[in-house]
């Protein structure tokens, strides 16, 4: 039943599904439970490409997700990743539209504006002690005025970058294996999820991640320098956000500056409804994808269902608070 | 001597339209030598907030304001104190319900997705199915692009069968996953109305992952994407209004209110819908921007 | 009387590893340190004896880096050094056990142990398998059994506190502070600690060793220095020190010992009675009852089961089966409320996590299970009569804090439980279940609550301790329940006709070897 | 330093503003700060009619913070309180204006919607289990949703009740003391706190509120029915989302449904800045109602100053950040 174990178990992506199985079955039994409603409820929802369009949609929240769970395990929260990676997509544009240069230069320029932009928040909160739930506010606010700024409050379009869009929509995976066109954004998901669960699991990183979240005090009257390894995880899960912001620029072909706000209140949900406790210390990246998975689930499920749009709202919340009540039930069955 | 000064307090801020908007107030400002801020809230449903700027706009003692009302009761007492005040208030975008303002430089949202509406019947024949992807349920704008559009088909074209009504909030990931649930769930749709730039900008963006073929796109506004959508042939045509030309003639109707001179109670800027043939006509490219 | 320390040479004049000399502590409203100075030898076991709020923990908290020093200076080796940070202490040699319990809850045990000293493989990966085995090796040396990937929030205390005393060990450091390890802990466990120490003492590692158990001063230490009221008094040779002296150095003044004076057990009706208690394998079939007036001592070793007995009667817990009876009427209590409003009370083992709010003032605390009476009619307060209600009890238990109105994580470990002592006092329930009431508190003050406890019986309350602590036990109680493994092995009495070994007999009674005895069913 | 205390100091109105002075001072200095601030860099900040607007735009802010700083004492959160205010509208307007009945009837449906709603959430979170995160975002999902189906989509406007708009932006104290137009809905802002904070700190249910966010179990092994506090907690919390309804209702004279996503991220906000931690067991109401308007007062002097809206929010993010790192470094010099 340990959360670490579990973390620990994802050690790859191959072992992402079978490590901590046990600990996940209900939350995972949710998914199962709204796959099977949707698919009896409408013949158009189990089909090849709507599983695709389900993944696709979850690849960015999903990715954002798994930058929240690492902050959160911390027992921080990280308001500001919406926001941030709209800003490295904005930062992706002015490298490759505005100044011109080489794809992967955007790349690296989105994913380092991530980090370090993460590293400024987890030194306001590990060096100047501001909550978290302030310094990364306040993160959030500055980067959506900076990304209309920088943008000049215009959307900034990636046609002169060729092979842009491939990065979300092409598909590695169908130009080798032409029935399975999973999509490259995708498969970023899971590399990301896959890289970050290893980190958690295996890495000092990922220990001090747990181990920060868990007491941070005994940690550092363990004699480690928390604020340092408190940083380090801020900035990797700016980094994330970063891979994020290429992710969505690339299947809009375009940064949106105004895009960003409320992916965070998404972004935790998948983590929260994941298993991941608010109060740190413990938590799974698995859990988290499956979290997010059951998100886009269901607003692809009700829309396929066409389901009014205010009931929608409605039934999501319920489902919501039903899903995590069943994983609830199922651990105090458990212990 | 200071200059004169004219905030606009519109609905939004980030979008496109918005932009356009500013814009051509900021040209006016330049034309007539007078000084302007723009401003709106972060989305067409943050009512309270709109009345907050508009009480911050009042107290820096403007000699006119642009409003552009997201609901024009909530307005009122602010708006009887600004005319107690003196200050001259010019309505733009769409009308607020009342006489306090001098003037209403605004397009008629219904008449426009009306027209949207006959353009996409025409493209696919007077019969089959067709979706929305409009960007707001509540909000004016919202409201009347998408009743305009549902009330046109039902008076005129029994034959076409409106599936569902969905929202993105404008958002264009979330128009984009609208697009395709719809598309997923309605295999022999034949077209879609996107009710603004975020949505038919998403709308496209969903047609094309999806992968679907034969599906009549019809969006609202402009923008690069939009315009590009149509010159590829991906998207049929687009309503567009004129909102250079909407902030522009809001700021010249405020400068002249404030000088006392009477200005028209009506300035219709008008909508155009454009297609591949006549985006790049004069006419059309005056008032589309990217 | 201060600085006499320095001028003590020890027996064969080495030199000291650690000196501390005119150490000042200021806390807000608390002069914790006035001039204090300890020196402690290589391979030596220097106790530091005081009473509850003396100010112990402070002076080590300065040592390891915890606190910083507002005077006087710090000597390593002969050389002055400024222990800046945990690090800094890690780096000069000095590891601590701290009174209260730090460990990361979601971390297993060796997880815990090698926190900030993990073993690596290239590219800041972990190696676990490393990091297991050497915790176990560790736990061996303990004569431990534990498992090194067990999450250590789900173990109990005690096993909670061998993980803070391996991790202290995993250190080798030169300098070994002890602060209370064996409040927690069972004989068996003490037995071990005592080993270890033995044996660093012998490899020339100094040792620092804090408790409030007297009897263990004359087992490992070689010298003691007293404090009192965060000054320092003397510093004497551990065995040639009578017992009462030092006793008399840390209180003031000389304590006479009272006699064992449990009151008469008169045929009172019966308060308690449980029958067939169950749940799981850790309560097995429990069945016993308890007098008005009686005090009933529970013993055991560590994990037999005496907590989760308590906290099953008491709703904390859910039972699987077994019936409790409270002045005769069967009730079904589901809840600690439930319990409560039937007029049992519960004082926890853990105060800091089952006892006490840490983050709230002392008042509040007190009050915090009796806040019905002190409620108005339309919800408000009675703040001067709750004021009032734990001015006494401050002054009834002694408890040491500048006013009401301190926040209890601020006071010594102590002091804190004395403070859910009060509570439970103070909420005049007719039941009352004391697990390991005098954890940490001083000679004096034990003897003040054994006092205590006596007079509630008198009074005709029914009482239940459990306690490690045999000689407590045998002391404070009409009879003496022993359980082992979830069972209540047997009933004895209390008193001198009671010796430990007859206790440990039962505690190690082990299912297998299980004997039907006259006394597992005596007294239904 | 007590949370008890300075929770407890602020028992009633009058006290508000003298009790716990110095535990908030620096909080109170910050607000201070950028009123001088402001005024210096314009004449039009420092008027009668901008103090009373930035009191007004503080009224229903500061209500939702309130009850917002309730359930965050009790170491929870609720992400409802700006859709339930909403729904409380909602329900006002047709209890007013669908159904016709006189105004107390509508103020007491508000306020009994909002305490219903919040006893619901407390019953996800104290019997369920359900983490406070998800059960109230499964909650302001359900009453976003709900808002707009028995409304039908549409405001509702309140022109057939008169006096309505007389609760938000009538002036009692006007009418009395001509020269302060003080609007009723500040006055009920400040009325609501000062019995929020007679509640925190002279009641039972306050001292229940602290203790649970300081250590819930050893609340409940104090033989404390734990559940029933904190379900009363929450339901407390939502009538007050209920009062802020008919302010924002009254104010706008209409009840719109779309409203209300959002507000819960800005009342927490303030409740934060105010000094109150997320963790639970310490907070005051002062110091909320000085964080609203620490907010209320960034928001108006941008506007005032005319900053580009871009600006404004990246100065916003950054004093937020300044204001409450100011009261970090307090709080370390007094230890
Ligand atoms: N951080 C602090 N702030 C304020 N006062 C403190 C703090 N830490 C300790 N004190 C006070 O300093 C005094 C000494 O405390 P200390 O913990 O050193 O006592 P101790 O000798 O270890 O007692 P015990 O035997 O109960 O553990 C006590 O009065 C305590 O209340
Ligand atoms: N070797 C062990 N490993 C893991 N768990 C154990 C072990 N021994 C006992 N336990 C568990 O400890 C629990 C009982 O411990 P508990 O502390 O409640 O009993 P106790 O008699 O009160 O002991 P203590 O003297 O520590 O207070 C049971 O759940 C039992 O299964
Ligand atoms: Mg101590
Ligand atoms: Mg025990």
């Amino acid at each position: 039943m340990s959360s670490i174990e579990a973390g620990r178990q994802g050690g790859g992506v191959a072992r992402l599904f079978t490590g901590g199985a046990q600990q996940k079955l209900l939350a995972f039994m949710s998914l199962i439970v709204l796959l099977i409603g949707f698919s009896l409820a409408s013949p158009n929802f189990m089909q090849t490409s709507n599983i695709i369009a389900i993944l696709q949609a979850t690849s960015v929240n999903g990715v954002l997700a798994v930058a929240a769970t690492l902050v959160i395990i911390t027992g921080g929260i990280d308001l500001s990743v919406g926001t941030l990676m709209t800003f490295c997509a904005v930062i992706a544009g002015v490298v490759l539209t505005y100044w011109g240069l080489p794809l992967p230069l955007g790349i690296i320029a989105a994913i380092g504006a991530g980090a370090l932009c993460g590293l400024v928040s987890g030194t306001f909160v590990a060096k100047m002690k501001i909550p978290p739930f302030i310094a990364t506010l306040g993160m959030m606010l500055m980067l959506k005025g900076l990304s209309l700024v920088i943008s000049g409050t215009r959307p900034i379009y990636f046609n002169d970058t060729p092979g842009f869009t491939e990065i979300s929509l092409g598909s590695l995976i169908g130009s080798v294996i032409p029935v399975l066109p999973i999509p490259n954004g995708v498969l970023i998901l899971f590399l990301v999820a896959g890289a970050a669960s290893y980190i958690l699991g295996r890495t000092v990183l990922g220990r001090y991640t747990f181990a920060l979240g868990s007491n941070e005090e005994s940690v550092r009257l363990s004699g480690v320098n928390t604020d340092r390894w408190k940083m380090a995880v801020y900035a990797l899960a700016g980094g994330i956000c970063g891979i994020a912001g290429l992710l969505i620029a690339s299947r809009l072909n375009s940064a949106q500056p105004a895009l960003g706000l409320g992916y965070e209140l998404e972004a935790i949900a998948a983590v929260v409804i994941g298993g991941t406790s608010l109060s740190g210390g413990r938590g799974t990246i698995l859990g988290t994808l499956i979290g997010a998975l059951i998100m886009s689930v269901l607003a692809n499920g009700l829309r396929i269902l066409s389901v009014a749009q205010e009931w929608q709202t409605v039934v999501t919340g319920a489902i919501i608070i039903l899903a995590v009540y069943a994983d609830m039930m199922r651990r105090q069955r458990m212990g | 001597q200071d200059k004169m000064y004219i905030p606009l307090i519109s609905k939004g801020f980030q979008h496109q339209f918005w932009q356009a908007v500013k814009a051509g107030a900021d040209k006016a400002a330049a034309d007539l030598g007078v000084e302007v801020t723009f401003e709106g809230p972060d989305n067409e449903t943050m009512v309270d907030r709109q009345i907050d700027m508009l009480a911050a706009a009042l107290a820096k003692k403007p000699a006119a304001i642009g409003f552009a009302a997201l609901d024009s009761q909530a307005a009122v007492p602010l708006l009887k104190k600004a005319d107690s005040e003196g200050i001259s208030i010019i309505a733009f975008d769409s009308g607020v319900d009342s006489d306090i303002p001098k003037a209403t430089a605004s397009t008629d949202n219904i008449a426009a997705a009306g027209l949207a509406a006959d353009k996409m019947a025409e493209l696919i024949g007077g019969k089959g199915k067709v979706a929305v992807v409009a960007h707001d349920q509540t909000s004016r704008t919202g409201i009347d692009r998408r009743d305009g559009f549902v009330n046109r088909i039902k008076e005129k074209y029994p034959d076409i069968e409106i599936v569902t009504v969905q929202y993105g909030s404008g958002d264009h990931l979330q128009s984009t996953e609208i697009t395709k649930s719809i598309l997923q769930a309605n295999p022999d749709l034949r077209g879609i109305f996107g009710t603004n730039e975020g949505s038919a900008v998403g709308v496209v963006n969903g047609v094309r992952e999806a992968g679907a073929k034969g599906v009549v796109i019809i969006g609202y506004d402009s923008g690069k994407q939009q315009k590009d959508a149509i010159r590829e042939g991906l998207m049929a045509g687009a309503i567009t209004q004129n909102p250079v030309g909407i902030g522009y003639e809001t700021v010249k109707a405020a400068v002249a209110a404030a000088k006392g001179e009477t200005v028209p109670a009506q300035i219709d800027t008008g909508f155009y819908f454009y297609d591949k043939a006549n985006i790049d006509s004069p006419e059309i490219a005056a008032v589309l921007y990217d | 009387m201060s600085g006499t320390a320095a001028t003590k040479p020890a027996a064969n004049a080495v030199l000291p590893v650690v000196s501390m000399r005119g150490i000042e502590k200021r806390f807000p409203g608390v002069h914790a340190l006035s001039n204090v100075s300890f020196e402690l030898l290589p391979g030596e076991v220097h106790a530091l004896m005081g009473e509850n709020g003396a100010g112990k923990s402070t002076l080590m908290k300065v040592l390891s880096g915890v606190y910083s020093r507002d005077g006087g200076e710090v000597l390593i080796d002969g050389q002055q050094v400024d222990i800046t940070s945990p690090r800094a202490a890690q780096d000069a040699g000095i590891s601590i056990i701290h009174q209260e319990l730090s460990l990361m809850n979601d971390l297993t045990a060796a997880q815990n142990i090698f926190i900030g000293r993990e073993p690596r493989l290239a590219f800041g990966r972990l190696d676990e398998v490393a990091l297991n085995r050497q915790a176990a090796d560790i736990f061996a040396s303990m004569n431990l059994q534990l498992d090194p990937r067990t999450p250590v929030g789900g173990l109990t205390i005690a096993r909670q506190q061998m993980v803070e005393i391996a991790k202290a060990l995993s250190f080798h450091s030169r300098v070994l502070i002890m602060d209370e390890p064996t409040a927690a802990l069972n004989n068996a466990e003490i037995e071990e600690l005592f080993v270890i120490i033995r044996r660093l003492k012998a490899e020339g590692v100094g040792i620092i060793y804090i408790s409030h158990k007297m009897d263990e001063l004359k087992r490992v230490a070689d010298r003691v220095t007293v404090m009192r009221d965060g000054q320092y008094v003397d510093t004497v040779d551990a065995a040639s020190t009578p017992v009462g002296r030092i006793i008399s150095m840390m209180v003031g003044r000389a304590l006479t010992e009272s006699a064992v004076e449990v009151p008469e057990l008169t045929d009172a009706p019966v308060a308690l009675e449980v029958r067939g208690l169950s749940r799981g394998r850790e309560i097995r079939d429990v069945s016993f009852s308890l007098r008005k007036g009686e005090i009933l001592g529970f013993a055991g070793l560590m994990g037999a089961g005496r907590t989760e007995v308590a906290r099953a009667i008491f709703g904390a817990d859910p039972r699987d089966s077994g019936t409790i009876l409270v002045g005769g009427r069967e009730v079904d209590i589901r809840t600690p409320a439930h319990a409560v409003q039937v007029g049992i009370g519960y004082l926890s083992e853990d105060r800091k996590h089952f006892g006490l709010a840490v983050g709230m003032d002392v008042r509040a605390n007190i009050a915090m299970a009796s806040l019905a009476r002190f409620t108005g009619r339309l919800g408000q307060l009675d703040e001067p009569a709750m004021r009032d209600a734990a001015q006494s009890a401050i002054r009834q238990l002694a408890i040491r804090t500048p006013s009401d109105r301190q926040e209890v994580r601020l006071l010594s470990g102590g002091n804190q439980q004395k403070v859910v002592i009060a509570k439970w006092l103070l909420r005049d329930c007719d039941v009352l279940i004391f697990d390991e009431p005098t954890r940490g508190i001083d000679v004096g003050a034990k003897s003040e609550i054994y006092k205590l406890l006596n007079s509630l019986a008198e009074q005709g309350r029914a009482i239940i301790v459990i306690s490690s602590e045999l000689p407590e036990v045998l002391r404070l109680s009409h009879r003496i329940a022993v359980m082992c493994e979830g069972r209540l092995t047997g009933i004895l009495p209390g008193g001198a006709q009671t010796s430990q070994e007859d206790i440990m007999r039962l505690a190690t009674m082990r299912e297998t070897a299980m004997q039907p005895t006259g006394a597992a069913h005596e007294q239904h």
